[in-house]
């Protein structure tokens, strides 16, 4: 574990933080940018040995989470004209708030599992389960279509944060699968953003509420 | 030979196949499933003759692929006791159809009811000769979906169809208890075959109690004890009317069968499991005889019939139970003989009154008995048929209800001789409360006879109704002999009585009941009979030798222009009765609003809903509807809410688990 | 021999007792009243008369009679008089017997129904209710002599022990006594039940169902009727008076005695009562079956 | 060998639907792919391979499950030229080959013997969803779609965490970390059991919520409400089996670390909970398809009880999972063919169970069910009349509806009640009396619900409203009695093979 790996993971927990306070759609997906590109650059300083997958899991982060991501998001949002998400559901001082408690509970969590030897007093679970956490709120509390595709792609740096301890669980097959499927996933779901923009003439998924008992 | 009942269940089964011949062939297919049926009936016939003399000439075991499941028939006197009304009933009900609902009058349903009716009958018989709860189970829901079909035969009424959702509810909610039976049975015992031994010995009183409530509310929801007998009157009132017999006949019985077969499994049962039957018998018996004094549907009221009818065969079987309890073998015998006798009796002459309600139904086109009258002229063989089934269902002699009913009663005052203070209550509230019943009976019967086939026709469709043909007739003749043959001649079914108790209780002696009274009850039946004829020859002695006047109108008090109209309605002969029961019955009473000198015309409605279906479950059902209902607003469609429901399951459970 | 008597007597006796009756209730009003052999000389008139029937009614309009005479007269040979046997006894004569009479009572009410005329059906209605009232205290009352006797037959609960059991039982047979007394009242429509003098339809019971039946027929109905007293009667006696002189032409004299005073009884009744309203009418058969019903429990306690 | 072609023969032939050129032909690379994957199926579970590499094998549970999704596959295949014959002018394209993707993909988890690579292959199963949903290409099946994609993908990055959390427990404990299902369960004794014990809660709550577990099942009407038919059946019978498929490998590790009894706690609780919701949400449902959505939600909470409960009740849900996935196809095909003759998704009112005037005083009670649902107003369904009467005007899919709900709610003789039957007994048996008895209470509830309505549509007057030419066709029919014949089977008959199987399946998970 190298000694570079916990600032970098403070930095993407103050970058959580960041996502719940901002209001706008556009610094939203900057933040995400910047977390995938951290990631990719903590992936190379995780172990303290360098092998061929910590490149290739890196340099995957860095294009996807960091560059493809969030130009297909930004793309989306260009031809939307969104620029604002309009008050979240529970406002962005609680969500900050429920934020911190978050971060603050999965610390206290991580701290009641016992820890590998090599992750001794490192910020890799908690943080992991606090990215989770903030991807979470940001799913549950954004009202813009886009900005949950934002928290899913949080809540998934959270789980490759995790994934990082464990690089040699993964055949490298299995991890270019995860990519590809993450890719996919958002992929697709840019396009029924777009579908919906079409049905709808809006991304607010507020108005995705008629099928109900 | 150890084939002769699967064969019968088979041949029943593939009856309505053969009936299922295209259109132009149709009558063929008819008369070739009911053919089938009668075939079938015949070789069961047969079958149970064998079971009562030989029970393991007709043992069948073989293994079953299934979990738990053994294919193994077995046909004791027990299981015959029920099989020979069963194929008797059917046969009969099956030739009735022919002609009550031909192919030729109900294109669209007549092929589908001769197939599930076949479908019925051979999963009745399977459920009686199944030793295995997965086979058990396997004929019963045959029986009980075969059956639900033909409830909803005439499912555009919407009537019927909600008899028939009603049924299949009920049915589902016994079988469910059925399932929760056998399991805690199988728990307890390792096994789903019925060759138990005891199984008292190995369960804990918990235990017991459980088994006892699961096999009342499963078995006691098809035989239709009160209060779980709400799906009965409609589907019984609603399905056609040969289907009625069978069901009302021998369907019914099943719950019986069920109660019977298992509680022998029990040798020293709990006090309270008798006491209980027969604390649901003496409610059913009442409460279900003065619901059909206030019903206006021919088809309602008999059904409710069969409600007290089951009431006096639990009443037998409580009796009986209570008996083994406390072991006192003269009640085992005489609770069990009468229960089972009448199991035979019910049987026959529901049937004979279902089906010559139908004959009354298919001239009348009516089941309202307020609108019938002076039918005895028009159809004087349903008349007869319908007469026989009456004094036989009020348990009067010289038919065969009184044998059945004399077995109960001698039961139940050799209990209250008894010291023991259980035994004594049963036969103090039994007996009167019998009593009670088949006067009720006699009230209710009276005035059906009298108001449908007695008097003048209250409507113009029922001055002109005709006779029904032979086909109709016959069984109803088959089942009116043989009500009179077991009313006549009762020692003739004590043997097979007695193995069948025999079997239930194998401490009995061979002999049960006192057989030697049944012969001079063949006297006394005799007797009364002759006093009958010599009576009758004396009156038409006198009317031949003194001129007897025969056209001219009632007299009524010298009203001189009576109309059908005046006549007393059968709403009015049962009101002071009903009125007795209001607190159980809750009648509801339409009144016209009668105001000035000269009132509109108007018209005195009373209508008799069933209490614990329109009082109790309804209203339970119209009240957790919306309740559940109210949950739904947990999913408004908001994903939002969904994604949070999720974090809060994985935070609860990571809280609760770790 | 004696079953023979038994046979004569119930077929010749039932007509005087109503004589009886009648005379005991002329003298309590102080009037001579018909002669004690009037109804023999009502059914012979009866049975020389033709009849008139309506074009309504059927064959059941003339079994009503037939069976109603016919159950009465098979019940007859079922009874014990006195300390003689009956001529037919089984195990289960006494639902035998209570039922036979439910069976005449089907057959009265159908035939009363067959005239299609309300009078009747009302009465047919009045007497299947009050019948259904009767019956639990008719058992009750024999769930109290079975218990003492040990068995379901009238010779063993009339038989010679019942002597023994009033040293002993004496509350509740009193009980059962007047308890079936009420019952018999009930069952032969005697006052305070149904009044057999008045012919105002609409309070009657008994007689208003047999308004359209006349000569034969009415003559069957009216001995039926007196028979039905006799039977009933014998039973009350039967248990009123269970006493027994060793000497068999005794016992004959003994029961006739007991007979008459049970007739003079319902002379007595039916003179110091009023007809009670029809809705006072089951308060009444309630009450008589708890009386039995205590004498079960004053028994087993 | 023959698993890696199960998983790349139906790839495959995708590829060749999206290359296909003729339109008419395409929808018979189907059936096509279905008796190829079939007769691979039952050599792959005949033959019994080796294990060829530690990523690819199959397990007990898989056997079965491969060859019920084969035959439910085949029958859906045929059925589908029928019934695009019936749709021209949508994307049959994609439809054909994300058919044909999806079975691969199935395939692949149930062969996966690597818990990474099954992770990889349910995710992708959702992708491949996506396009089947938006079939419609209305703004219903958009709203569905979107919910489905997102809750899904949610659930499974949860199970993904789950999967990282075992991997970790491996970590801690010393071990060289694998995600290899055979190591895995080498090495359970010494896992290390916090993170094996959140590690498992995780994966249940993400693999649950493909399988449509309550409170995870929320996208299950939605999705099943919008998706056709055959959608629905490869949906509920297809996916969501294999999703239980993956949350059994992870309780095999359990029971093979000594803690089975740690993961049968957490399905016995989710299992009555799963259908407690569904019959709640059942009681007076108009809108047939979500209702057998939540019988869906109701038969994997049977399933997960029955794993819950164990001992015996285990063997009863094998049973379950492989005749529940048969009565699926058996529904959701029939509702297909009746929503597309009556253009209608909701059942006349039923008669009987609610107080009439006469029958009690709550005869104006608010009955809610009657206000129609917001589903009524657009503008698509407005005019389509309820659905009623359809044993008079269809048949052959009424009775097949009639028939599929006695078999879904486990009415003898159908397979479903012999495996109903052996969870109740499992249950008495092993002492959980109480959740039996809350089970068969359930049952009744859910019987209740979903009858009313389904008498509400098969029983009644045809309505004349619905055009004439609109009918049952062959291809339309025969699969789906092809299937209930199955159920029925199964019911009435185990042969040696499949008894042995089943056994087999029950043993791999209970046992050592």
């Amino acid at each position: 574990m190298s000694a570079l790996a916990s600032p970098l993971l403070v930095v993407v927990l103050l970058i959580n933080l960041f996502l719940l306070g901002t209001s706008r759609v556009r610094a939203a997906i900057t933040g995400a940018a910047a977390q995938g590109v951290l990631l990719g650059v903590l992936a190379l300083v995780i172990d303290d040995a360098l092998s061929g997958s910590h490149i290739a899991v890196a340099a995957g982060a860095i294009v996807l989470k960091g560059i493809a991501f969030p130009a297909l998001l930004a793309r989306a949002i260009r031809d939307l004209a969104v620029r604002r998400e309009i008050e979240p559901l529970i406002g962005l001082v609680p969500s900050l708030l429920l934020g911190a408690i978050g971060t603050a509970a999965s610390l206290l969590f991580a701290s009641s599992l016992p820890l590998a030897p090599a992750h001794e007093g490192s910020l890799v679970v908690p943080g992991a389960l606090a990215t989770v956490f903030t991807g979470f709120m940001l799913l549950t509390t954004r009202r813009k279509a886009i900005t949950q595709v934002v928290g899913y792609l949080v809540l998934e740096n959270g789980l490759f944060i995790m994934g990082l301890g464990l690089l040699e669980a993964m055949p490298f097959l299995v991890e270019v699968g995860i990519l590809l499927d993450l890719f996919v996933g958002i992929f697709v779901m840019g396009i029924i953003i777009n579908h919906m923009r079409r049905e709808f003439g809006s991304i607010d998924t507020e108005r995705l509420t008629s099928l109900r008992e | 030979m150890r084939w002769l009942i699967p064969c019968a269940i088979a041949l029943t089964a593939l009856s309505g196949v053969a009936g299922l011949l295209p259109a132009r062939r149709a009558r063929l297919g008819e008369l070739l499933a009911v053919g089938l049926v009668v075939l079938g009936a015949a070789l069961g016939l047969a079958g149970s003759v064998v079971g009562f003399v030989a029970s393991d000439a007709l043992r069948i075991d073989l293994p079953w692929s299934l979990p738990g499941a053994r294919l193994l028939v077995r046909v004791d006197a027990l299981s015959s006791m029920f099989l020979a009304p069963l194929f008797f009933v059917s046969a009969a009900g099956a030739v009735y159809g022919l002609s009550y609902w031909p192919v030729r009058e109900h294109p669209r349903d007549a092929r589908g009811v001769r197939l599930y009716y076949g479908l019925t009958v051979a999963g009745l018989a399977t459920v009686l000769c199944a030793a295995n709860a997965v086979l058990f189970l396997v004929g019963w829901e045959v029986m009980a979906l075969g059956a639900f079909m033909l409830v909803g035969t005439e499912h555009e009424r919407a009537e019927v169809r909600g008899a028939s959702l009603v049924y299949l509810v009920s049915t589902r909610a016994g079988t469910l208890c059925l399932f929760g039976f056998f399991g805690l049975l199988y728990a307890i015992t390792g096994s789903l075959d019925f060759d138990l031994g005891a199984v008292a010995g190995r369960a804990s009183a918990t235990e017991l109690h459980g088994l006892f409530v699961l096999a009342l509310c499963g078995f006691g929801l098809k035989a239709g004890l009160m209060p779980l007998h709400v799906w009965l009157p409609g589907a019984h009132a609603n399905a056609p009317s040969h289907v009625s017999a069978l069901m009302s006949g021998v369907l019914l019985k099943m719950g019986v069968y069920g109660l019977v077969r298992t509680t022998a499994f029990f040798p020293t049962p709990p006090l309270w499991w008798g006491a209980a039957l027969v604390g649901c018998g003496v409610v059913s018996g009442i409460l279900g005889v003065a619901f059909a004094l206030g019903q206006h549907d021919l088809k309602r009221l008999l059904a409710y019939h069969s409600v007290e009818n089951i009431g006096i065969i639990a009443l037998g079987l409580g009796l009986a139970l209570v008996g083994r309890s406390l072991g006192a073998p003269a009640l085992v015998g005489l609770g069990l003989a009468g229960a089972l006798l009448h199991v035979w009796n019910h049987g026959l002459f529901k049937a004979l009154l279902f089906l010559a309600a139908g004959a009354v139904v298919h001239a009348t086109g009516t089941r309202e008995i307020d609108a019938l009258g002076g039918l005895g002229k028009r159809m004087p063989k349903t008349a007869l048929a319908f007469l026989v089934g009456s004094v036989a269902i009020c348990g009067l002699p010289p038919l065969n209800g009184f044998v059945s009913e004399l077995l109960v009663y001698l039961g139940l005052f050799e209990a209250a001789a008894s010291p023991d203070a259980p035994a004594w209550l049963v036969g103090a509230l039994g007996a009167p409360a019998l009593a009670l019943i088949g006067a009720l009976a006699v009230a209710c019967f009276v005035k059906v006879y009298g108001v449908v086939f007695l008097g003048e026709p209250r409507s113009a469709k029922v001055d002109k109704a005709h006779e029904v043909d032979k086909l109709m007739t016959g069984p109803m003749a088959a089942l009116g002999a043989a009500c009179a043959l077991i009313g006549l001649a009762p020692a003739l079914v004590m043997p097979a009585l007695a193995r069948a108790a025999h079997t239930w209780a194998p401490e009995l002696a061979d002999e049960v009941g006192p057989v030697a009274s049944l012969a001079w009850l063949s006297l006394a039946n005799g007797l009364l009979l002759g006093l009958v004829l010599v009576a009758a020859a004396w009156l038409a002695w006198r009317a031949r030798a003194a001129a007897t006047v025969r056209d001219v109108p009632t007299w009524d008090c010298g009203y001189a222009a009576p109309t059908p109209r005046m006549q007393y309605t059968a709403s009015s002969f049962a009101a002071t009765l009903v009125g007795f029961f209001a607190f159980a019955l809750r009648p509801s009473r339409f009144r016209p609003e009668l105001v000035g000198p000269f009132p509109q015309r108007g018209t005195l409605f009373t209508s008799l809903p069933d209490v614990v279906l329109g009082r109790l479950i309804l209203p339970a059902f119209a009240l957790i509807g919306p309740l559940l209902a109210r949950l739904r607003k947990l999913t408004q469609g908001s994903v939002h809410t969904y994604l949070l429901y999720m974090l809060v399951a994985v935070v609860a459970a990571l809280l609760v688990w770790r | 021999m004696h079953y023979l008597v038994h046979v004569l007597l119930v077929l010749a006796l039932p007509p005087l007792l109503l004589g009886i009756a009648n005379r005991v209730k002329a003298l309590f009003a102080g009037r001579r009243g018909p002669p004690v052999l009037q109804l023999y000389f009502d059914l012979a008139k009866l049975a020389r008369k033709s009849t008139v029937q309506s074009r309504t009614t059927s064959f059941v309009f003339r079994a009503g009679p037939v069976v109603a005479l016919a159950t009465t007269a098979c019940a007859a040979m079922l009874v014990p008089l006195g300390a003689h046997k009956a001529p037919l006894s089984f195990g289960g004569d006494l639902v035998f017997f209570a039922y036979l009479f439910a069976l005449g009572r089907f057959f009265t009410v159908a035939a009363a129904l067959d005239t299609g005329s309300a009078f009747e059906g009302m009465g047919g209605a009045r007497e299947v209710t009050f019948g259904a009232l009767a019956e639990p205290a008719l058992f009750f009352g024999l769930l109290v002599l079975t218990r003492l006797g040990g068995a379901v037959r009238f010779a063993v609960v009339l038989g010679p022990g019942l002597a023994d059991h009033w040293v002993e039982a004496a509350p509740s047979l009193v009980l059962v006594a007047v308890s079936l007394f009420v019952v018999l009242l009930s069952e032969t429509c005697r006052v305070p039940f149904d009044d057999p003098n008045t012919h105002l339809e609409l309070t009657m019971i008994h007689e208003v169902m047999v308004l359209d039946h006349g000569g034969p027929a009415l003559g069957m109905i009216l001995y039926g009727a007196a028979m039905k007293l006799f039977v009933l009667g014998a039973v009350v006696v039967g248990v009123a008076l269970p006493a027994s002189s060793g000497n068999a032409w005794l016992d004959w004299l003994l029961f006739l005695g007991g007979m008459l005073g049970c007739t003079v009884l319902v002379g007595v009744v039916e003179s110091i009562m009023a007809r009670l309203k029809l809705v006072a009418v089951p308060k009444l058969l309630v009450t008589a079956c708890l009386l039995s019903a205590v004498g079960l429990v004053l028994l087993v306690r | 060998m023959v698993l890696a072609a199960l998983i790349l023969v139906p790839l495959g032939l995708a590829l060749v639907a999206l290359l296909w050129p003729v339109a008419r032909q395409r929808p018979w690379l189907l059936p096509l792919g279905g008796v190829a994957h079939l007769v691979l199926s039952i050599v792959a579970v005949a033959g019994r391979p080796e294990q060829l590499t530690p990523w690819l094998g199959l397990d007990p549970i898989a056997r079965l499950l491969l060859v019920a999704v084969s035959v439910l596959f085949l029958a859906t295949s045929l059925y589908t030229p029928g019934y695009l014959a019936l749709k021209p002018g949508r994307d049959q394209r994609v439809f054909t080959a994300c058919l044909l993707a999806l079975l691969g993909m199935i395939s692949a988890i149930l062969a996966a013997q690597h818990l990474g690579l099954m992770w990889v292959a349910l995710e992708a199963c959702t992708l491949t969803t996506a396009p089947l949903l938006y079939f419609h290409r209305n703004a219903r099946s958009l709203e569905a779609l979107w919910k489905y994609l997102l809750v899904g993908s949610v659930g499974i990055a949860i199970a993904f965490l789950g999967t990282l959390f075992l991997a970790y427990s491996a970590l801690h404990a010393g071990l060289k970390p694998s995600l290899v299902l055979s190591d895995l369960v080498g090495d359970a004794p010494r896992l290390s059991r916090p993170w094996l014990h959140s590690g498992f809660v995780l994966l249940f709550i993400g693999y649950g919520t493909k399988m449509g577990l309550a409170p995870m099942h929320t996208w299950k009407p939605d999705a099943y409400g919008e998706a056709s038919g055959l959608v629905g059946t490869l949906l509920a019978g297809g996916v969501s089996s294999a999703a239980f498929l993956a949350i059994l490998r992870f309780h095999k590790i359990l029971v093979a670390a000594g803690d089975g009894a740690f993961g049968r706690q957490i399905m016995l609780v989710a299992g009555l909970l799963s259908i407690a919701v569904a019959a709640a949400f059942m009681a007076r449902l108009r809108d047939f398809k979500r209702l057998l959505a939540y019988s869906s939600v109701e038969h994997m909470g049977i399933l997960v009880l029955g794993v819950g409960i164990g001992g015996g009740a285990t063997l009863g849900a094998m049973l379950h999972l492989v005749n529940n996935a048969l009565v699926k196809g058996v529904l959701f095909l029939a509702a297909g063919n009746i929503h597309r003759v009556y253009g209608s998704k909701r059942a006349a009112a039923p008669e009987g169970l609610t107080p009439t005037p006469h029958e009690g005083e709550r005869g104006e009670a608010a009955d809610e069910a009657d206000r129609p649902p917001p589903s009524a107003t657009s503008p698509a369904l407005a005019s389509s009349v309820p659905v009623s009467g359809l044993l008079r005007r269809l048949p052959w899919s009424g009775a097949l509806l009639l028939l599929g709900f006695l078999a879904v709610t486990g009415s003898p003789p159908f397979g479903t009640f012999v495996s109903e039957l052996t969870i109740v007994r499992g249950a008495f048996a092993t002492g959980h009396g109480a959740a039996g008895v809350a089970f068969l209470g359930l049952l009744f509830v859910v019987f209740v619900g979903m009858g009313s309505t389904v008498l509400a549509m098969a029983q009644g007057p045809a309505p004349s409203t619905v055009p004439a030419e609109r009918r049952d066709t062959l291809l339309t029919i025969a699969p789906v009695v092809a299937l209930l014949a199955c159920v029925l089977g199964l019911g009435l008959y185990l042969p040696a093979g499949l008894q042995t199987a089943f056994a087999e399946a029950a043993a791999w998970l209970e046992g050592p």
